[in-house]
């Protein structure tokens, strides 16, 4: 039987191996960075709620303030999500029989809950506190962006471990006046990380990065 | 069989001794482009061939101080600079603990550069090479010894160099030949290259649709037990209860730790079922502060925030002509400034006509603060010169 | 594999050595008077006994490393039918041959304790006794009349291993009887085991006990490793002096410079790997009661020792011995040799003089005295022994493979 | 065309003269091998093996039997993957139980291999050629049932890539302060090295395989795998500089493994843990085991492929008397152990050890003391140390001590932790036993396939050791061989 003999062009081919081994391994880690980082899995996510509510119109146009709703914002760690009667405070006169706020009646008429979608959702293992951080001067603007500019809400920020991590071994950008905190289009004059580090330094504010800090 | 596709000659030999005087042979024969093919490394060849050491050593060492440097700058970096993170009060970057990586790094990329460049040395893989497509050779990695002369050797001559190899002492003498297959990469596999490069574009430009749009369904979890624990949090699902609340609502009167308040017109306004007048604590320069605070964000959308009952929400309101809308109260309003502070105190708990309750979003003590800097905003549309402290009242003159 | 290749047998006139017992009779006279000095000088200085007993049992303990290092060289060679090392076991197993005397030796440092004297060993001070629990506890173990009779176990047993193996091989010079090697042969491997436990024992009592609430589990594989390297370091330069002055000269041969300095350097990353290995789990345990020990040896100018082992007995010669052709190269293998044998000297003190001066490393007349005195006895003894006798085992039935050596 | 310039020689077979490898004669060394053997020889001995047209039916059978432990124990790790660590027993106080132990066991084993290739190497002992192909091997397989335990016992092991310094979105980065980690790097840069050795070892084997293939499909696969070698001069300079560094690199990689394994137990505070022998100790103990499980493989497979005289009766018994000295090293740690936790003065330390000896654990703790110290000690004698059925006895009990021994140091420690209200007895489950069992299976099937396949012995270098491949060999050809 006639040997088998590799051509010639197999000699080729091995030199080339190595380019085409280290662009793959570029390529898959290149991919895997690029699609499995939190800005491309959680940052764009706008789900539809049950009622079009507009924070744009109310929280934008009629300039309501964030706590006019979310009331426990500043004494919980949890941001409440209002109850229909808040919504009612005004809905029952305002276009008390639109179409688009049917959900809404129906939820105060059966004393349900009206089921929004949870946009910013942490995972169960993250212990995060509203009240930490607006009192001291983090603002609703550094983790929900410009809320009172969309008409839907979307999460602009990847809320990932490493996101929290950059501001709380770095805080000093994002810490605010206390009453500015709700001022969404708020913005420092002049250096806002000279602002912050004088804020810090006034308040004695020095997050912990310690694991226990959120995940306990 | 043409001189131009010959390669070489190979001679064969039965044993080391005879190759070691082939070789010598050979070498004093001035020849440059030659080698000696073994089954096993022939000890004391190196000098008779004229084989130099190999710089394989210097690489190796360069390859152990990149890790050794590597290694160290890596765990300061990492942990002692990026992330400086105290563990169990060691050092952020201790030798000692930074010691048994670095050795193993030291002795990982010495150990890689002494695989991959010994092949690399040694010209290898190379899979296509003449003398494999030789008949004899293929012995030669069992039980034979061969001397191969390349054609390219200045001193080559077929005849001479043949004769040369056929006194050494061989047992035969062979011509390699050279390689005629093609050297050039067939189409196919090009092709498929192509295709493959085609295909690896086509998950980066899903991803960069996702990343650079918005969407309405929610990230990939791939722990979604622990991402979402069995637990309930606020405000969640929960299917234990028949409510499909998890949060549940506390028995009708229930009231929290610190939240009973003694006073009776502190906690309702009244003074024994009659509104009272005044308040039931001392107003200073924070509870005004808190109560302008609170009054804008729960009074000013309606009433606005000079309480001239033209807020942003009674604007729309009319702006969208809602026939059911009634405007709200102007908290100027004659009536408002003379009623006992009780009375201001229960509206905001209860509401009254048109306006609900706000004792859901204002605490007792937040509404007295509500109606102290009502008070104040009211005294501030009616008050005289006197109202201004002495030492201030220059500036308003 | 080198069988192949025939060398004659050397000549047992050229290989033996002679004019030697004089010197090492001055060497003794010398060292004697040396030791009266340093004992006159105990007495005589303020806090002079302190050191005197703590400069002796450096001075000994060096000496006696030397003598175990050349016992298990010797061990070695028979328990794995060692070749090459055939023309350099003869000068192992003199050094060997001064454990009877250096054991001996040990007693000045041992007798005191008999008597409550806790200079040295705090542990036998009875004050000390009657206030610690700790060394209450450890009484049944760490008092004067064990001590002795654990210290003449150990010597006992090390006088009759170098007596056995000895006796024999200088026997097989003129009989050439293979009887002997196989009866070393197989004694080999239980008097390894011997071997091991009376070095681990000497090393817990003589050196670890000096702080008596420390222990430590690698202390004897330390105290070993040390040794090997000093050995090897003391072959290399006395396979140099004997070749310089003929004995060895065409017989010991670079081939077998290159494997004793392959086993130095490989004792040197050993030391380097027990050092370690004791620092580190001390270092990152963190317990008080064993952090004490290091942390002592960190005070002032301790400090500067400590790094000084680092340096001198560990990274220093690890890269310079790296080289094959530092290890084939006489002059920088013995200049290697030397710091390495100096360096164990300093491994020693910083083992034992910080009890006596915790505030500081300090050498006093005292240690010198000790030192050379012992030295010049240990020496003394060494010369006396090889003199007369050949350097090379004559007729050791593999001593061929050993001449023809060739690294490969 | 051929011209055949001098008529072949044949072999001259002289009558070898009877020879007994296990003399311990001093005046002259035995031969390494047994009858008479040269280049054609060997070839032709250990290519027959790969290249035997029909498998044995055996082989079908102990395949298929390690085969289906292989499944058993995958299936184990993907019931275990899919619900959680809480299958196995490991719970409060004995967090670390039988993956640990396991891990530990099977890296010892994986320790044998290399010392043999790279140790014995430097050592220049030539005996070693003939095994150490097959040790090496075993040392890649074991190695790789080993990084399973603790791949798996991290739980989420798509999370394993945490463990290497890889930017991600916590930004933050594993600690280098951890003797785990340090594992990591250890096991990690043990198996590449370990992998390279072997293949680099093979190369030229593979060579002679390709040059003697007869199928295409085998012609492709070992020449892809041969890289095109030629056995050059210049290439074998390089290469064996190349295994000289290798094993140079080895060597104190070998010793960094299990010492690194050892500071997993020993740079803790807990009793019976914090112990500075610890790293010596542990080396000492993967040699012992390691050495133990290639007798206990040789045994068969010497016998099974007909390599009896390349793989002597010398062979086992100087690998047996290996193992009766680290036996012993292993013994000297555990007596040195229970001196100084007595001599430390330190009640916890004290009663650790007690508690081994005597509390609920003894019986493991005795099982180790027996296995690994006394019953080694058969191997003083020559005539036990050379009798096939009596090694292979004391090495499966080797390893049965070396694995209580193991399980001995995570177990009986963590079971009586500080405070005495969680001290508990562990118990393993069905899980924990079934993946361990079934790890023999993976081991035994990657061992199987190289039996069938590869070279089993390293034939370029046994060749290096027969008298033939001497210069001037031929000018004494009428010595005896020795």
């Amino acid at each position: 039987m006639q040997r088998f003999h590799f051509p010639r062009w197999t000699n080729a081919l091995v030199r080339g191996l190595p380019v085409v081994a280290f662009l793959s391994a570029v390529y898959l880690v290149g991919l895997l960075a690029f699609g499995a980082s939190p800005e491309t899995l959680a940052v764009g996510y706008a789900p539809r709620q049950p009622i079009p509510f507009s924070h744009k119109l109310h929280a934008g146009e009629l300039a309501i303030d964030c706590r006019y709703c979310h009331t426990t914002v500043e004494e919980a760690a949890h941001a409440a999500v209002p109850p229909a009667a808040t919504c009612m405070n005004c809905h029952t006169r305002i276009k008390p029989q639109s179409p688009l706020l049917r959900p809404l009646r129906e939820a105060v008429a059966k004393d349900e809950p009206i089921r929004w979608t949870r946009v910013h959702d942490l995972a169960d293992y993250v212990y995060f506190d509203h009240s930490a951080h607006v009192t001291r001067g983090v603002s609703c603007v550094s983790c929900h962006g410009r809320v009172d500019q969309m008409e839907v809400v979307e999460q602009v920020e990847p809320l990932s471990m490493g996101w929290c991590l950059e501001c709380h071994r770095d805080p000093a950008p994002n810490v605010r006046p206390v009453d500015k905190v709700f001022d969404l289009a708020w913005e420092p004059q002049g250096d806002a990380r000279e602002l912050g580090r004088r804020l810090m330094e006034e308040r004695g504010i020095a997050p912990s990065t310690d694991c226990s800090t959120c995940h306990r | 069989m043409s001189a131009s596709n010959l390669h070489g000659l190979v001679a064969y030999y039965a044993d080391v001794d005879s190759l070691l005087a082939a070789v010598r042979r050979v070498r004093e024969a001035g020849y440059q482009r030659f080698d000696a093919h073994s089954p096993f490394p022939v000890h004391g060849i190196d000098p008779v061939m004229g084989i130099r050491p190999t710089v394989l050593p210097w690489l190796v060492l360069g390859a152990g101080l990149t890790g050794c440097a590597g290694a160290l700058l890596m765990q300061w970096w990492t942990n002692g600079h990026d992330y400086a993170f105290l563990i169990s009060g060691k050092p952020l970057f201790g030798l000692p603990a930074a010691i048994p990586v670095t050795f193993e790094l030291i002795i990982l990329l010495s150990a890689f550069m002494t695989f991959f460049g010994m092949l690399a040395l040694n010209t290898l893989p190379l899979l296509s090479n003449p003398l494999l497509r030789t008949a004899g050779f293929g012995r030669v990695t069992a039980d034979r010894f061969a001397i191969s002369i390349e054609a390219a050797d200045a001193c080559f001559e077929s005849h001479a160099t043949r004769e040369l190899l056929a006194g050494t002492g061989a047992l035969s003498v062979e011509a390699c030949e050279s390689d005629e297959s093609s050297a050039v990469v067939p189409k196919w596999i090009k092709q498929l290259t192509m295709i493959g490069a085609a295909i690896a574009l086509i998950p980066p430009a899903l991803i960069a649709m996702e990343r650079y749009g918005t969407r309405t369904t929610p990230r990939i979890h791939v722990i979604t037990d622990m991402d979402f624990q069995s637990k309930a949090k606020a405000q969640s699902a929960s299917l234990l209860f028949e409510d499909g609340r998890a949060m549940r609502r506390p028995v009708e009167g229930t009231l929290a730790v610190g939240e009973w308040i003694e006073d009776e017109y502190r906690a309702t306004g009244k003074v024994a079922g009659q509104l009272g007048t005044g308040f039931p604590y001392e107003i200073d320069r924070a509870v005004m502060e808190r109560g302008r605070q609170r009054f804008d964000i729960y009074c000013g959308v309606c009433h606005g925030l000079d309480g001239l009952g033209r807020g942003p929400i009674a604007v729309r309101a009319e702006s969208l002509e809602e026939s059911a809308w009634v405007p709200p109260t102007n908290l100027h309003d004659e009536r408002l400034l003379t009623v006992p502070e009780g009375h201001l105190f229960e509206v905001i708990t209860n509401g009254v006509r048109n306006m609900p309750a706000y004792a859901a979003q204002l605490s007792v003590d937040d509404r007295w603060a509500v109606v102290a800097y009502l008070r104040a905003l009211q005294r501030s549309r009616n008050a005289s010169i006197e109202d201004v402290p002495t030492d201030q009242q220059r500036n308003f003159k | 594999m080198s069988a192949h290749h025939h060398v004659s047998a050397p000549e047992r006139t050229r290989v033996t050595p002679s004019g030697l017992a004089g010197r090492g009779r001055l060497a003794t006279l010398f060292g004697a008077a040396l030791c009266v000095l340093a004992v006159v000088l105990g007495f005589v200085q303020e806090e002079g006994m302190a050191r005197l007993q703590h400069g002796w049992l450096l001075a000994v303990t060096f000496f006696v490393t030397l003598g175990l290092g050349g016992l298990f060289f010797v061990l070695v060679q028979y328990l794995v039918r060692a070749g090459w090392s055939v023309v350099v076991r003869r000068l192992a197993e003199h050094l060997a041959g001064s454990l009877p005397l250096m054991g001996l030796l040990l007693l000045p440092v041992v007798i005191p304790t008999l008597f409550g004297n806790g200079q040295l060993y705090h542990w036998a001070d009875p004050h000390e006794l009657a206030e610690s629990h700790l060394l209450q506890e450890k009484a049944p173990y760490l008092n004067g009349w064990f001590l002795l009779v654990r210290v003449a176990i150990y010597v006992g047993v090390w006088t009759l291993l170098v007596r056995a193996f000895n006796r024999r091989s200088l026997a097989q010079d003129d009989t050439g009887d293979p009887s002997m090697t196989i009866w070393m042969q197989k004694r080999a491997a239980p008097s390894v085991l011997a071997f091991a436990l009376t070095l681990t024992f000497f090393a817990f009592d003589m050196l670890m006990s000096l702080s008596y609430e420390w222990f430590s589990t690698i202390f004897g594989v330390y105290v070993f490793a040390g040794s090997a390297v000093a050995l090897f370091a003391t072959l290399v330069l006395l396979a140099l002096r004997f070749e310089g002055r003929g004995e060895l000269r065409g017989i010991v041969t670079t081939e077998h410079y290159h494997d004793l300095g392959k086993l130095l350097f490989a004792f040197v990353f050993f030391w380097g790997y027990i050092a370690f290995s004791q620092f580190m789990l001390i270092w990152y345990g963190d317990i008080p009661e064993e952090t004490v020990w290091f942390q002592q040896r960190w005070v002032g100018s301790w400090k500067y020792v400590s790094l000084l082992l680092l340096f001198g007995h560990f990274l220093l010669p690890f890269v310079g011995l790296l080289s094959r052709h530092v290890k084939r190269n006489r002059s920088l293998l013995a200049s290697w040799a030397v710091l390495l044998l100096l360096m164990h000297l300093v491994d020693l003190y910083w083992l034992i003089m910080p009890t006596l001066s915790p505030e500081g490393a300090s050498i006093g007349l005292i240690d010198f005295a000790c030192l050379s005195g012992v030295g010049g006895l240990f020496l003394g003894g060494l010369w006396r022994r090889i003199d007369g006798k050949p350097l090379v085992p004559l007729r050791d039935p593999r001593l061929g493979e050993s001449l023809a050596f060739q690294n490969l | 065309m051929v011209i055949t310039a001098a008529t072949e020689p044949k072999r001259a077979h002289v009558a070898a003269p009877v020879v007994d490898v296990l003399s311990d004669d001093p005046t002259q060394r035995p031969p390494l091998m047994t009858g008479e053997n040269d280049f054609t020889s060997i070839t032709d001995d250990v290519c027959g093996i790969a290249e035997r047209e029909a498998t044995p039916r055996a082989w079908y059978i102990a395949f298929a039997a390690s085969v289906t432990g292989m499944t058993v124990m995958f299936a184990m790790l993907g019931y275990l993957i899919f619900n959680g660590v809480g299958v196995w027993g490991n719970n409060q106080p004995v967090a670390w139980g039988w993956p640990i132990v396991n891990f530990v066991f099977w890296v010892g084993i994986g320790h044998a291999g290399t010392l043999i290739s790279a140790i014995l190497f430097l050592f220049r002992q030539g005996w070693r050629t003939s095994i150490n192909r097959f040790a090496e091997a075993m040392t890649i397989f074991a190695v790789c049932c080993a990084g399973i335990f603790p791949a798996v016992h991290i739980g989420r092991v798509w999370m394993a890539y945490y463990l290497f310094p890889i930017p991600n979105q916590m930004e933050m980065w594993p600690n280098f302060r951890s003797p785990l980690l340090w594992d990591v790097f250890a096991v990690s840069a043990y198996a590449l090295t370990s992998l390279m050795f072997w293949y680099m070892g093979m190369i030229p084997d593979l060579a002679t395989l390709r040059d003697r293939a007869k199928g295409k499909v085998r012609q492709i696969a070992y020449g892809i795998a041969s890289m095109g070698w030629t056995g050059s001069a210049r290439q074998w300079h390089r290469y064996e500089k190349a295994y000289l560094l290798l094993a140079g690199l080895a060597t104190p990689l070998v010793l960094s493994v299990h010492s690194v394994v050892s500071f997993d137990f020993a740079v803790s505070q807990v009793p019976g843990w914090h112990t500075t022998i610890f790293p010596p100790y542990f080396v000492a103990g993967a040699i012992f085991s390691g050495f133990a499980m290639v007798v206990t493989l040789m045994i068969p497979a010497r016998q099974f492929f007909g390599l009896k005289h390349l793989v002597t009766m010398k062979h086992l018994e100087i690998m047996c008397k290996i193992i009766l000295a680290t036996g012993m090293m292993v013994g000297y740690a555990y007596a040195i152990e229970f001196f100084i936790a007595w001599y430390g003065g330190n009640p916890y330390e004290r009663f650790a050890f007690i508690n081994r000896a005597m509390g609920p654990y003894a019986w493991a703790y005795w099982t180790m003391a027996t296995c690994n110290v006394l019953v080694p000690q058969l191997f003083w004698f020559k005539k036990l140390r050379t009798n096939l059925w009596v090694m292979m006895g004391v090495c499966i009990l080797v390893n049965v001590g070396m694995w209580f021994e193991r399980f001995v140091i995570t177990v009986i420690s963590l079971s009586r932790d500080f405070l005495p209200s969680s001290w508990d007895y562990f118990k393993p489950t069905a899980v924990d036993v079934l993946t361990f069992a079934g790890s023999f299976g993976l081991f035994f099937t990657l061992f199987l396939l190289f039996c069938r396949y590869l070279p089993m012995v390293a034939m370029a270098e046994v060749k290096t050791v027969l008298p033939q491949a001497h210069a001037g060999h031929g000018l004494h050809a009428e010595e005896p061989a020795r």
